[in-house]
């Protein structure tokens, strides 16, 4: 296949005309938005299949298009490129979201159909998705930051779809306002970086790694701080705010105040991943600074933390919603470890089924009319189809084997398995290690207890259980689940059925993920013979393929990741990790089941045992009241009060104040001046112009002829001026 | 670039010697032949046998003129329009067809412009004069 | 290359030798004059036929004889009319202003019989092949609006006065759609002579002009329906309605200046068909390269031409007879608000063919190499 | 042959009917007449110089532009003189004095 | 010899007609015999080569201008108001007095003379090539500095002819007779 703009663009920009055409036409023509998102999804759906086809096509190769034009040049230290980036990682990252979104858009136009935004909604949608697939096809940091900040915008946007809810409004600014923390700091990054490297793009930076630019230090708040991890962490904040990462996860919770298929699209789905994605592309970066050991506590944290959460929670969405945040720790957790693969694996995987569950809960809420579980349950017998697809996706997420959760988060736990036991790093990452085995045991068991609670047992209220509609097969409420749910498989991902890699599937190649996503830390040194093409020329596979090479840990300056060469100890910890994560499983959601179909054990009686560690539960660990009352209240509205204090206190009473003085005097003098001298010329001024008015009146007869023959007169006398006397 | 001879205008003016030889010819014939003898009845304007009534030379309406005016505008448009017209083949084969399409087609906005006004200001209706509230 | 019919014939040997000694162009002038003659003599008759044509047309149309008194089917019905258009008293109204009243039909028959100079009735065969002919062509005619306000005005009366602003109006009008149109040929042709159309069209249909493109297809019907206007022809033949405004612009005219008027205007319509079938139909090419550059070739030109035009004439004598007139404000709407931005339209599509296509015709395109 | 000078007198003697027009006739459209004399005056000038001096088609260039300019002056030209008409029911040039000082 | 010929028709026609447009009473005639001067005009042109120029004279003022004139004198009347004073002798000044009468001819014959001495001065300080009856066409070369010399006037002059349409329409519309003002003010009387 042969890449030229307009095969890769189209991608990007389908959505993003679908979103400039529904501007025009939500006024005029309403009922066509709809149609011509879902026509711009779609669109850019196709050409990411083309797109992926060829990329997949050929394991064991790397290969990038990248296309470059020049977005402003102010000279040789100031020129900025923009471009199209795509390796093996953005292809597969294409088709997920493309997918994903279409089907969501669908799906859409079921869930909100008869909403009194239905146009708007679609609006933002469209223009979220290309935002989302322009980050994905970004080659640098500055434009991935630009389409960062639509997506934050689209956000805030869509939880607060519903302003008259006075909570949607809030939660949007809070999302709004915590984000923007984690984004100050990543444009810090981005700036440390310019300022090292002097470009922002990806493969520069690389490059610069490899050089070893990012070697000096910088002083940071009287601190010598090395630049690589200066840089690496505030990116890495920037991750933390849009993945909704221990300290600044409190906003997602709230943000399930959006609309369903928007919670599935932008806050599981695809735009908290996309922190993950920025902190997969710049990996190099982090391991230059040395950072792993702290993403994977930060990981492993978030991943128990939020899984605690989940366990007592009665809202189907915040159930949900916690579960996200725990899914995206144990991505974090697996960049921590060092396992790339695994990371982008889990991201795709958990794209896929934390969607389906989503738009599931959508299904069930629209049905039902409550989000609230212990009003449901029993909903099996009215939501057949519902049923049996976000079954798929919890043991999915619960990870079972033959469901592909098992193949991506098993491979995450047992990396950190390895790197806690096999790498000789001390015990610097058994902690997270722990913690993430910890909540593998208990993500089973809140997945499991929100399926039993919403659709077994007998009905709790039975006046809603009546009033929902029997679930017959549509094209845009069930088709959309099940679609999805198929790709809960784990063979679709790993090739075999369990994820061990020992009975080979016909269908898809064995382990083809794990061959074509390489970290780029393998081979740092290819990035070196990389030229970049500029826009409007045609590329082809042939030309552009980057040769794999062996893992060479040794140029890195830190831990970066899992060393292949070792596969004793690699290929121990995994099996260890594996029979490890089943039992856990199985443990997990056996206790579920006691608890909840068979009432054998009561869980009020473990609610008695921890009743201290569940208020904290329920106040969420008390980060809200820790960021209002200590952070903001006495840290920032103090600082706010003295700043104010300056402001009026000191700059306005003397420095306005006495400016004022100064003018005044300077205004009565003139003011003499312009009483006693300035108007009598004007009156002078103005007896000239009577005068000559009395003059120059006689002449404007108003008559053509006359003007004309004065006209002739002067001609013939500037004629006989040149003639003579010139 | 050829050369021509001023003698391609010879035709031209023959044609015209022509014309006035043609009309002169047949008013000459005519008048040899056709009998004269006029009556006051004869001299009349016809007006299906009524008396006439004042002169025809007050009769005009404005519109008439607003047509004139949208023509005179489009017509001089149209004489610049035509060399550029000509060499539009020639620059095309040269590879500067792009150029001299933006140029055309910016000068055709603008007329187009021109007539998009008249057409909302209804000046190319011809009964607009007759609207209501128009009328006193 | 023949700039004038003169040097047409100076390219035979037998010519050459019959002239040698004299001057030149004392030598071109008389043979232009001796053309020129010639070519308004067959005018004149082609448009005095097209009266006969007309009646006989009309008649079998309505299921009518038509004229069959004056010689073998009538056709000898022209003379009978000549004889009698002089032989009439030419009535002078009272109050009419003499001056403009003898001038207005010398204005029309000028303006028409100037056309005759550029029109190309062979290859070579024309009275000035000059550079600009299309120009010229366009610019002269306008002259026969002038001819006719200033009819309709000195008659002083007040069908006459009706007409004559009528005509006026219309044909000014209408010369806007024609010259774009014309213009959307220019652009594909790439010269303002009547020659260079010609040369870049051949004898077979998929050469010519008006298969050329979507745009010179829908153009030619423009130009078409444009001259019909241009020419006072039916359905808008306003100036002259002879249900409302008794004979419109003429209706005080008697005898040779009444003939005069009525033979610039047959003239007239010749020349339009004569110009569309150029124009657009591929005018006096013949097919497959037949007799190249031999003396025969331009006889057989000189029918070509005189074929095609006279079936158009046949189309504008149909459709005389088929449509009912238009009143003044469809015909206002018709050429302001349909035929102009449709040939504004056409210009745009032809010049966007040219660059797209390299001026490919649809033919080239879908069948050339 | 008929050098430059001829048309140079031609073109003057247009200027001065022009003139002669613009100052003895009291109609407005009259005057108007005058105006597009020597206007066309003015074009033939160009014309003749660029065929007799420069010998190159920017005259050519300026005369087409100045026809044009004339177009527009006649169509603005002629749609005063008929408000004005319709106004004050004359247009006579010396009752037209409404901008007197 | 046809050159000359020519030239002298034109000029006959010009110089002819456009003292006509002088001297005729009724301004109908007017207007044609300025269609007359116009065509000898382009004649004159034809003279010197410039055929596209000589069309377009045609083309512009016997199909626009001259049109538009004669429609304009049918609106206002076609009165002629110089008809008393209409006299050959009282041609030039026509302000119906002796100064002004003699004011005109004076500015006239100075006029004259300096012109005429500025001319005689130019013709023998520049190089004047001889009139010659062979010429180049002009069209392609006119299209040519149209869209690379004077492409800017070419553009601008669409805008302007746009002004000249937008101002003459609103000009022209039909509308009541009188306008509003004077109304009231007869009110208030």
């Amino acid at each position: 296949m042969e890449y030229t703009i307009a095969n890769v663009a189209p991608i990007f920009l389908a959505p993003f005309f679908a979103f400039a055409l529904n501007c025009l036409l939500i006024k005029k023509a309403p009922k066509l938005v709809d149609k011509v998102s879902v026509l711009g999804i779609l669109v850019a759906f196709v050409f990411a299949i083309r797109i992926a086809v060829d990329f997949t096509g050929v394991a064991n190769t790397d290969y990038y298009i990248h296309k470059v034009f020049t977005w402003f040049d102010l000279g040789e230290t100031f020129k900025i490129d923009m471009g199209i980036y795509i390796d093996n990682m953005g292809a597969i990252m294409l088709l997920m979201v493309t997918g994903v979104a279409s089907l969501i858009h669908i799906f859409s136009t079921w869930y909100m159909k008869g909403d009194v935004r239905y146009e708007r909604f679609f609006l933002y949608m469209s223009l979220f998705t290309s935002a989302m697939l322009g980050l994905v096809l970004s080659d640098n940091l500055l434009s991935v930051f630009i389409f960062w900040e639509i997506m934050g915008f689209c956000s805030y946007s869509l939880i607060g779809f519903y302003f008259e809810k006075e909570k949607a409004g809030y939660a949007s600014i809070k999302a709004f306002m915590t984000t923007r923390v984690g984004d100050v700091f990543f444009l810090l990054g981005i700036l440390a970086i310019w300022h090292t490297v002097g470009s922002v793009d990806f493969v520069s930076i690389y490059n610069a790694v490899q050089a070893g630019a990012f070697g000096t230090t910088v002083s940071f708040l009287g601190m010598e701080v090395g630049l690589a991890a200066f840089a690496g962490v505030c990116i890495f904040l920037g991750t933390i705010g849009k993945s909704a990462q221990f300290p600044l996860q409190v906003w997602l919770p709230d943000a399930m105040m959006g609309p369903t298929p928007c919670s599935a699209l932008i806050h599981a789905a695809t735009m908290v991943a996309a922190g993950v994605y920025l902190s997969l592309r710049m990996y190099p970066m982090m391991v230059a600074g040395d950072l792993l050991n702290l993403i994977a506590m930060i990981g492993g944290i978030t991943a128990f933390g939020a899984a605690t959460i989940a366990m007592i929670q009665t809202d189907l969405k915040a159930v949900l919603a916690y579960s996200t945040i725990s899914q995206l720790g144990y991505m974090v957790l697996g960049i921590g470890v060092g396992s790339y693969n695994a990371a982008f694996m889990h991201l795709i995987t958990h794209a896929v089924f934390k969607a389906c569950l989503f738009l599931s809960a959508g299904s069930v809420i629209h049905t039902v009319h409550t989000q609230e579980m212990p009003e449901m349950g029993g909903l099996r017998h009215k939501m057949k189809w519902t049923w049996i697809a976000m079954w798929c996706c919890t043991l999915a997420i619960a990870g079972v084997p033959i469901f592909s959760g098992f193949v991506s988060k098993d491979r995450i736990l047992g990396d950190a398995l390895y790197t806690a036991l096999h790498a000789g790093l001390g015990y610097k990452y058994a902690v997270p290690a722990l913690l993430g085995f910890l909540g593998a045991f208990l993500t089973p068991f809140y997945m499991c207890r929100m399926m039993f609670l919403t659709f077994h047992g007998k009905p709790r209220d039975q006046h809603i259980y009546d009033h929902a509609h029997s679930e017959h097969l549509k094209l845009n409420q069930n088709v959309p689940l099940l679609i999805l749910s198929v790709f809960t498989l784990g063979m679709f991902f790993s090739g075999s059925l369990t994820g061990l890699g020992k009975i080979p599937a016909p269908v898809v190649p064995t382990e083809w993920f794990k061959t074509l996503v390489d970290s780029p830390t393998n081979n740092l040194e290819r990035f070196s013979t990389y030229t970049k093409q500029q826009f409007g020329s045609v590329d082809t596979r042939e030309n552009r393929v980057l040769e794999k090479t062996v893992y060479d840990s040794e140029a890195m300056t830190g831990y970066a990741g899992p060393n292949p060469d070792n596969k004793d100890g690699l290929h121990h910890a995994h099996v260890e990790g594996a029979i490890a994560s089943v039992v856990i499983v199985a443990c997990s959601i056996f206790l579920a089941f006691l608890m909840y179909i068979r009432g054998t054990i009561d869980p009020g009686k473990f609610v008695k045992m921890f009743s201290g560690w569940v208020t904290a539960l329920k106040n969420k660990y008390y980060f809200d009241e820790i960021y209002i009352d200590v952070i903001i209240q006495k840290g920032l509205l103090k600082f706010n009060n003295f700043l104010a204090y300056v402001d009026m206190g000191l700059y306005d009473r003397y420095a306005i104040d006495g400016w004022e003085k100064v003018s005044r005097t300077l205004y009565r003098a003139s003011r003499w001046f312009d009483d006693n001298v300035v108007d009598n010329t004007v009156d002078a001024f103005g007896v000239l112009a009577k005068t000559g008015h009395a003059v120059l009146r006689g002449l404007q007869s108003g008559l053509i002829q006359i003007y004309f023959i004065v006209l002739i007169i002067a001609l013939a006398i500037m004629t006989v001026w040149i003639n003579f006397i010139v | 670039m050829a050369t021509e001879s001023i003698n391609i205008f010879i035709p031209v003016f023959v044609m015209m010697a022509i014309a006035v030889a043609l009309f002169g010819g047949a008013l000459l014939a005519a008048h040899l032949i056709s009998p004269k003898n006029p009556t006051t009845l004869k001299e009349m304007p016809y007006e299906c046998g009524e008396e006439p009534v004042g002169t025809a030379w007050s009769l005009f309406n404005i519109r008439f003129y607003v047509v004139g005016l949208i023509f005179i505008i489009f017509d001089v448009e149209s004489v610049l329009m035509f060399p550029v017209a000509t060499i539009f083949k020639k620059f095309n084969e040269l590879g500067q067809g792009t150029y001299v399409l933006i140029i055309f087609l910016s000068f055709i906005t603008v007329l187009l412009e021109g007539i998009a006004y008249c057409w909302k200001k209804g000046d190319l209706d011809w009964v607009k004069s007759f609207k209501a509230g128009d009328r006193k | 290359m023949t700039n004038t019919i003169a040097e047409f014939f100076y390219q035979f040997e037998g010519f050459k030798s019959l002239v040698e000694g004299m001057n030149p162009v004392t030598v071109s002038v008389l043979i232009i004059i001796a053309a020129g003659a010639l070519v308004t003599v067959f005018m004149a008759t082609v448009g005095g036929f097209g009266t006969i044509a007309e009646r006989k047309i009309s008649a079998d149309l309505q299921a009518r004889i038509g004229p069959n008194r004056v010689g073998p089917y009538g056709a000898f019905q022209l003379i009978a009319d000549g004889i009698k258009m002089i032989s009439k008293e030419d009535i002078f109204p009272r109050d009419a202003d003499k001056f403009l009243f003898y001038l207005a039909p010398f204005i029309c028959v000028f303006g028409v019989v100037s056309t005759f100079a550029v029109f190309p009735f062979g290859s070579g065969i024309a009275l000035s092949q000059m550079n600009i002919g299309v120009f010229y062509l366009l610019a002269i005619s306008s002259l026969v609006g002038v001819g006719i306000f200033l009819g309709g005005y000195a008659s002083n009366s007040k069908w006459s006065m009706l007409g004559g602003m009528r005509g006026a109006s219309q044909i000014i009008s209408y010369e806007i759609p024609v010259t774009l149109s014309i213009m959307s040929i220019i652009v594909l042709a790439g010269g303002l002579s009547f020659e260079s159309v010609l040369a870049s069209q051949s004898g077979l249909p998929h050469n010519w002009y008006i298969f050329h493109n979507p745009f010179t297809f829908i153009g030619f019907f423009v130009f078409f329906v444009g001259g019909l206007a241009e020419t006072n022809r039916a359905p808008f033949d306003l100036p002259e309605a002879e249900s409302e405004l008794v004979s419109g612009y003429h209706t005080e005219y008697t005898g040779i200046r009444f003939g005069l008027f009525a033979l610039a205007e047959y003239m007239e319509i010749f020349i339009l068909c004569g110009v569309a079938a150029t124009l657009f139909l591929g005018g006096y090419n013949l097919p497959l390269g037949v007799l190249k550059g031999t003396v025969p070739e331009q006889f057989l030109q000189f029918g070509t031409i005189l074929i095609k035009t006279l079936a158009l004439y046949y189309v504008v004598i149909w459709v005389r007879w088929t449509f009912p007139r238009l009143r003044v404000d469809q015909l206002m709407t018709i050429c302001w608000k349909y035929l102009t931005p449709m040939a504004i339209f056409n210009l745009v599509g032809c010049a966007v063919w040219m660059v797209a296509f390299d001026g490919k015709s649809m033919f080239d395109l879908f069948f050339g190499h | 042959m008929f050098g430059l000078e001829w048309y140079l007198g031609i073109s003057l003697v247009l200027f001065f009917v022009g003139i002669a027009v613009i100052l003895s006739r009291k109609n407005i459209v009259a005057i108007l007449l005058g105006v597009e004399l020597i206007l066309n005056s003015a074009a033939l000038n160009f014309v003749a110089y660029s065929r007799f001096v420069t010998q190159n088609l920017d005259g050519h260039i300026f005369s087409l532009f100045i026809i044009v300019i004339a177009a527009a002056e006649a169509a603005v030209g002629l749609a005063i003189v008929i408000r004005y008409f319709q106004i004050n029911n004359t247009i006579h040039v010396d009752e037209a004095k409404e901008l007197r000082g | 010899m046809f050159l000359n010929l020519l030239f002298l028709t034109s000029a006959l026609l010009t110089v002819g007609c456009s003292v006509a447009v002088l001297a005729v009473k009724n301004l109908m005639h007017a207007c044609v015999f300025l269609l007359g001067a116009l065509i000898g005009i382009a004649g004159l042109y034809a003279t010197l080569g410039a055929d596209f120029v000589a069309v377009t004279q045609i083309m512009v003022y016997v199909g626009g201008v001259v049109i538009l004139m004669l429609f304009a004198v049918m609106l206002t009347g076609g009165k002629d108001h110089v008809s008393k004073t209409q006299k050959l002798k009282s041609l030039i000044p026509a302000m119906g007095n002796k100064t002004s009468y003699l004011i005109g001819c004076l500015t006239a014959l100075v006029f004259f003379l300096t012109q005429g001495y500025l001319v005689s001065k130019l013709l023998g300080s520049i190089e004047v090539q001889k009139q010659v009856d062979t010429f180049s066409p002009t069209v392609q070369e006119l299209g040519e500095l149209l869209i690379t010399n004077h492409v800017l006037p070419f553009e601008l002059s669409s805008v302007l002819l746009l002004g000249a349409l937008v101002g003459a329409a609103i000009i022209a519309r039909p509308r009541k007779a009188r306008p509003q003002y004077e109304e009231e003010a007869e009110e208030h009387h």
